[in-house]
């Protein structure tokens, strides 16, 4: 019994996405994990092969896909073991702001680049000293004449430096109450007053370019505020939840990706007895163990994505998978090392990878225990 | 039981800690981490503070302390930098097969220059696909005339191509049955004709103690290179894993301990949501847990070193000790980095390398499955 | 979106279960533990009520339910915090035996007293010296002319006290290869030579009548041999799949019970200050990490119930779920009592009966270890 | 540091080991726990022996020594059983305020009985819906003439029918603010007019310490009944919880050592599928984690036993020793029931009860949660 009911379409579609990643990205990943950044080129590939923004309409160039093209894209880019091509964070989280929010002149105007890779997004809401905590945002749009002026600096932006457009996220100084204050603006690179900072360093990531932005007398046409004044909030905390469960998803697709490595290192290595190691009873326990927790969340996360795509509303158990996976990424990633023994020392292992890089999904669109809090709000504790 | 250090181990935990603050550099840290760039200079200098070779009698050099005195060091530098802690702690790796086994010439020419910083020391017992069963290796060494002529490849040797000796565990008689009884040390200078080294990969943690696979072609050493008895060189090594282990459990606490008091620090300064996140209930209770399993781990570690010290030299302790110590330090780190938010896991905010460098120690000389192997040999003991 | 598809039928069927058990089960259960015993009255209670064997064909007395209706008293059992009247362990896991491998006379004879409570059942595999080893058997059953001779001990046996049948498993003494020597035998209360030894004292299960068994040339005729000779260990294989499905939706319905107790618990008394105790962080953090597995579980053990009962090969899915969830019950049981404070240290606090009752479900039909052991063996490892 | 027990220590755990194996009948004890009947006739024979009062002076009949000899009686004890050691350690419950806090006339008049033996004593701290948090008690005491008039009920009171003497917090400055400065300890036998005792229910661990509610409608006892000075009710009391608490740590470290020892040994017996148990990786594995838990949590607990001692009284250290110790005898005793399958969750087999006394250990005065709280307060302190 399959949860999801995934088409003939939408199985050759998998075939497809998997068979490009395998040609086109995979071989490029250890070049731009020590570069430390994807060429943009790499992101105008994907977009020629169909792969970005797959739900965009078919009138701004998209296939209007269905969610699950999504969940499918979501799953092999998890496998191609890297995060720098963050095509999840563009297609599912960034992009779906324009489509919701932006006018018809906006739609037009950017998601056809969007779904062809010329046009590679970001989102700044972080700030350095507001993390989960949107309410403590100081980045501020004041209205001049025709013009926004945009002041403020904005950290851990992922695509930060490659970003053609970013989704940019401020207080109205005139407005009191925190909630009503926050608009989203759409500034585009080269604006004068818009700059980069360094690129961060981070425990993984490596080929992901986070970065920090400054805004500094930013000076945006009007017609760039993003969706209603005022609505920041609303519209932020609205695709939060697509956003926790597409981080799900691709935890969910890596986890799944790490043990099958580890099966695979457990059968073909012996111990000095010439035995495969996965012949040891307690390595034999280590992997089912994983295997059942993996193959649970696998139904639990199923049924979220169609209720999700149902238009359900699931808040709770976004929130919940969310953090119950990430952290399972942890302990999958962890158990897995040791099952490597001495090799898991080494880079060359690709667990060690996956460890560093896994680490952040429990921190990043809102840390775990933002998720709890919320789940145990939206419960009515 | 008497929980009191002792006048001179306060001195020792106070000058390591103000040796460590005064030459350990956050952004150098970084910086040569990423590079696997051994910090010579600052090992010369804790050479000659007299922090290398604390365990080691006076004669050599040596501090004329114990393994406990060692873990309280290594405890304190991987207190205020996990990695470049752990590696000027390794940097007098397996230099203790010399020390225990080792007889007065080789002590005397190998040993002062270690324990003073001028040289870095190095076992290479590992081969490839051996698993933890080291009586499988493969590189001999055949008595020819007065010398030994050694072959095979070692990997995943610490500081391999940097080393300035090498300890290595050789076959010195192939047909020994069973296989542990032909086994020996010998000390190996990578300068003689036949030794090369290969860097390998990057490391996961402990990036300032890079790795390189060895390998030995027809290399001739003197007899006299032989380090202890010939035809002991398993049980002499499964003596230095043993104190090995005891070491890295007090890497382990001090990594542990750096990780925490860098989260406590942050929760008590950092606000979200109105509040220091120190006065978030969640927040305090990890914070409780992360000192706790630190303050478990730490009176095994001391007790264990301590046994060490006085003669009970235990391996089932030493592998307790590791195993405990470095699942704390990965348990703290890991809710150090989870603290820390999103700046957890920037390099600059450091615990993403403590978390590291945990990960480092708990695989580092046997995963947590090869310690309980270890341990429950000894609790089961022999089956009627 | 729910996994399992319950029919109008169905929902009535589980509101009258309820109702059913508030009235005539509920009340009694302390008594019950007190005793020690349920009295064979209940089990006839149940019987009338239409609530045994659901599952058995209308000409055998049965309602002829499919298997969604014995999910549905198993989970309503489990809300009546006991386990003295072990229906799933007769309705669900020993009469299918008799249904499954009887032959017609057997079945004609049998099963309508087992659904109507007047025969309840047990089933004697387990030997003192043998648990989860089932090839390690002593207990021997010698034909002699046209009776069978039994001979052996028993232990551990859940309905020991109260039961009129018994399914004994004992090996042929001629057959060499242990898993080819053993057959199951029907016997009944009464036959001489079948002697019930004492009750054991157990950490929990009070109400439960576990007991040693003992049979010493104990003759039954011939025809009392159930399905073929020298299949009994495949019998049993085949049958305890559902035995351990069962005990995991059992285990299910108790882990949901428990934390609905708790979040009551936790919304009616409040702290020293005035405030609910579910206002407390860490509270509400245990509470939605205790919820966030129960649903995982849920959305899991769904799935394969519906598996199960479409009839496809579901080995180490169910080794899976029984030692998953009978682990999540202890550490359930665990947590929620920590969350009761002081009040769970005293048997008045409900879960401190759970804790103790719950413990066993990861020892029983096949300890967790086993679980572990058979998933590896099917995952090919 | 010195690791070494004295000689007078390892005659204590011997002795207490001897007495332990003459006198815990494993059958006695399954019958006397489903009663909840307490033996006065053995704690008499360790009140004789010197087992109870280890730790009170000479002067009062005691042993003269510490609490870290407490400790190691109270983890022999509960090592040979869990329910009755639990029992004989807990028979001076609270006793311990009348030594620390107790005018010589107290002292001379309660102590030696309890300490021979003689007397049961109690606590009665906890009221209902008060939480931990005891400033929010509401028994009173009024002075009237020389006596003290008290009201008020309490709830969980160990021992509670059967107590020769309770020792009661009571409210005696109603209008103090804080609180907790208007609280005092006052001494009351059970016999006085006004004191009902009412059984609760049956406890789920800890079955020789039945709990009571005890009623107070207008007693009145002397006013040389105060236990110390009034209005340090709430410090001493918390004084006395951290005392309690590591005491609490030494049961739940012999309670896990007494499952790891059933375990051990049934293993060891126990064949499966033609193997011992003993040789199955798994059970393995499992052993060596149970025994590195008791380890970690028996070093902690002397730590802190020791600094009790030596008057570091640190009732964050106390919260870390007891949280640590009953999670280590938690998941020994679970672990330890699983090993012994179908045997572990029957009675006779010993370890199921010390599964429920591990579970009694960790919720007694105060879940892991109410430790964290605790020891969270100390470690971050106040917040600038």
């Amino acid at each position: 019994m399959e949860i999801l009911q995934y088409t003939d379409a939408h199985k050759e579609f998998r075939q497809a996405v998997k068979k490009f990643l395998e040609n086109e990205i995979t071989p490029h990943v250890e070049e731009w994990e020590k570069n430390h950044i994807v060429p943009k080129e790499a992101w105008q590939k994907m977009g020629k092969a169909g792969y970005l923004c797959t739900w965009v309409p078919e009138k701004y160039g998209g296939m209007g896909g269905d969610f699950l093209y999504s969940v499918i894209i979501a799953e092999e880019m998890a496998r191609t073991n890297h995060s720098g091509l963050a095509t999840l964070l563009h297609s599912d989280i960034i992009v779906p702001y324009i489509a919701s929010f932006g006018t018809e002149e906006q739609k037009k105007k950017y998601l056809p680049g969007c779904v062809s890779g010329d046009i590679i997004t970001a989102v700044a809401m972080t700030e350095p000293d507001a993390g989960s905590d949107l309410a403590g945002m100081t980045a501020t749009a004041e209205i001049d004449g025709d013009e926004i002026i945009i002041n403020g600096s904005k950290t851990f932006i992922s695509n930060g430096i490659n970003a053609d457009l970013v989704i940019v996220a401020a207080k109205n100084p005139a407005e009191e109450n925190p909630y009503q204050a926050v608009s989203l603006y759409i500034v585009e690179d080269g604006t004068p007053g818009f700059k980069r900072g360094r690129q961060l360093d981070k425990m993984g990531f490596y080929s992901q370019d986070t970065a920090e932005l400054f805004f500094s007398n930013c000076r945006i046409p009007k017609e760039n505020i993003l969706g209603e004044p005022g609505m920041g909030f609303m519209m932020l905390m609205e695709k939060l939840q697509q956003e926790r469960l597409m981080c799900a998803i691709g935890g969910q697709a890596a986890a799944e990706l790490m043990l099958e490595w580890t099966i695979d290192f457990c059968k073909t290595n012996t111990d000095a007895a010439g035995k495969p190691i996965s012949k040891q009873q307690a390595n034999q326990f280590a992997i089912v163990e994983m295997a059942t927790e993996i193959k649970m969340c696998r139904a639990f996360i199923d049924k979220l994505i169609a209720e999700h795509a149902a238009g359900e509303n699931v808040v709770v158990e976004t929130s919940m998978a969310k953090y119950w996976i990430t952290d399972l990424d942890k302990r999958i990633a962890d158990r897995c090392l040791d099952l490597f023994g001495d090799f898991g020392l080494t880079e060359d292992c690709p667990l060690a990878r996956a460890m560093r890089d896994l680490r952040v999904l429990s921190i990043f669109a809102g840390t775990n225990e933002v998720m709890k809090g919320i789940a145990a709000k939206f419960m009515g504790l | 039981m008497d929980f009191k250090l002792s006048k001179s181990q306060k001195e020792i935990q106070k000058a390591a800690w103000e040796f460590a603050r005064g030459e350990f550099d956050k952004e150098q840290i970084i910086e040569i981490s990423k590079k696997q760039e051994f910090p010579k200079n600052i090992l010369k200098k804790a050479g000659e503070l007299g922090f290398i070779g604390i365990h080691y009698p006076e004669s050599v050099d040596g501090g004329g302390m114990g393994l406990f005195e060692y873990v309280l060091l290594a405890e304190t530098f991987c207190r205020k930098d996990s990695t470049l802690g752990t590696a000027l702690m390794f940097s007098a790796y397996a230099t203790e097969c010399v020390l225990r086994f080792g007889d007065k010439d080789l002590k005397e020419k190998f040993l002062p220059p270690v324990v003073d910083g001028q040289l870095i020391s190095t076992g290479a017992f590992t081969e490839a696909g051996q698993g933890y069963d080291i009586t499988q290796i493969h590189t001999t060494a055949a008595k020819e005339n007065d010398q030994w002529v050694i072959n095979g490849k070692k990997t995943l040797v610490p500081f391999g191509s940097m080393a300035d000796f090498y300890v290595v565990l050789c076959k010195t008689d192939p047909a020994a049955d069973p296989p542990a009884k032909g086994m020996s040390l010998i000390l190996v200078e990578p300068d003689r004709a036949g030794v090369s080294a290969g860097d390998i990969s990057e490391k996961l943690g402990g990036r300032l103690v890079p790795f390189a696979e060895i390998t030995f072609k027809n290399v001739h050493v003197p007899q006299s290179n032989l380090i202890g008895k010939e035809g002991n060189g398993y049980a002499q090594t499964q003596q230095f894993l043993t104190e090995n282990r005891i070491q890295i459990a007090g890497f382990a606490i001090g990594i542990a301990q750096g990780a925490f008091d860098r989260a406590l620090d942050y929760v008590k300064q950092r606000e979200q949501f109105g509040k220091k996140l120190a006065q978030f209930q969640v927040t305090r209770h990890k914070l409780a847990d992360m000192a706790s399993k630190i303050e478990a781990a730490r009176y095994l570690t001391y007790y264990t070193a301590w046994c060490f010290d006085n003669k009970k030299i235990d391996s089932q302790l030493a592998s307790m000790a590791k195993m405990t110590a470095a699942k704390a330090a990965m348990e703290v780190t890991d809710e150090a980095v989870q603290l820390l938010g999103g700046y957890g896991y920037m390099t600059e905010y450091e615990v993403e390398h403590f978390y590291r460098d945990a990960k480092h120690a708990e695989i580092f000389q046997g995963t947590p499955a090869i310690q309980k192997d270890i341990i429950a040999d000894i609790i089961i003991g022999k089956l009627k």
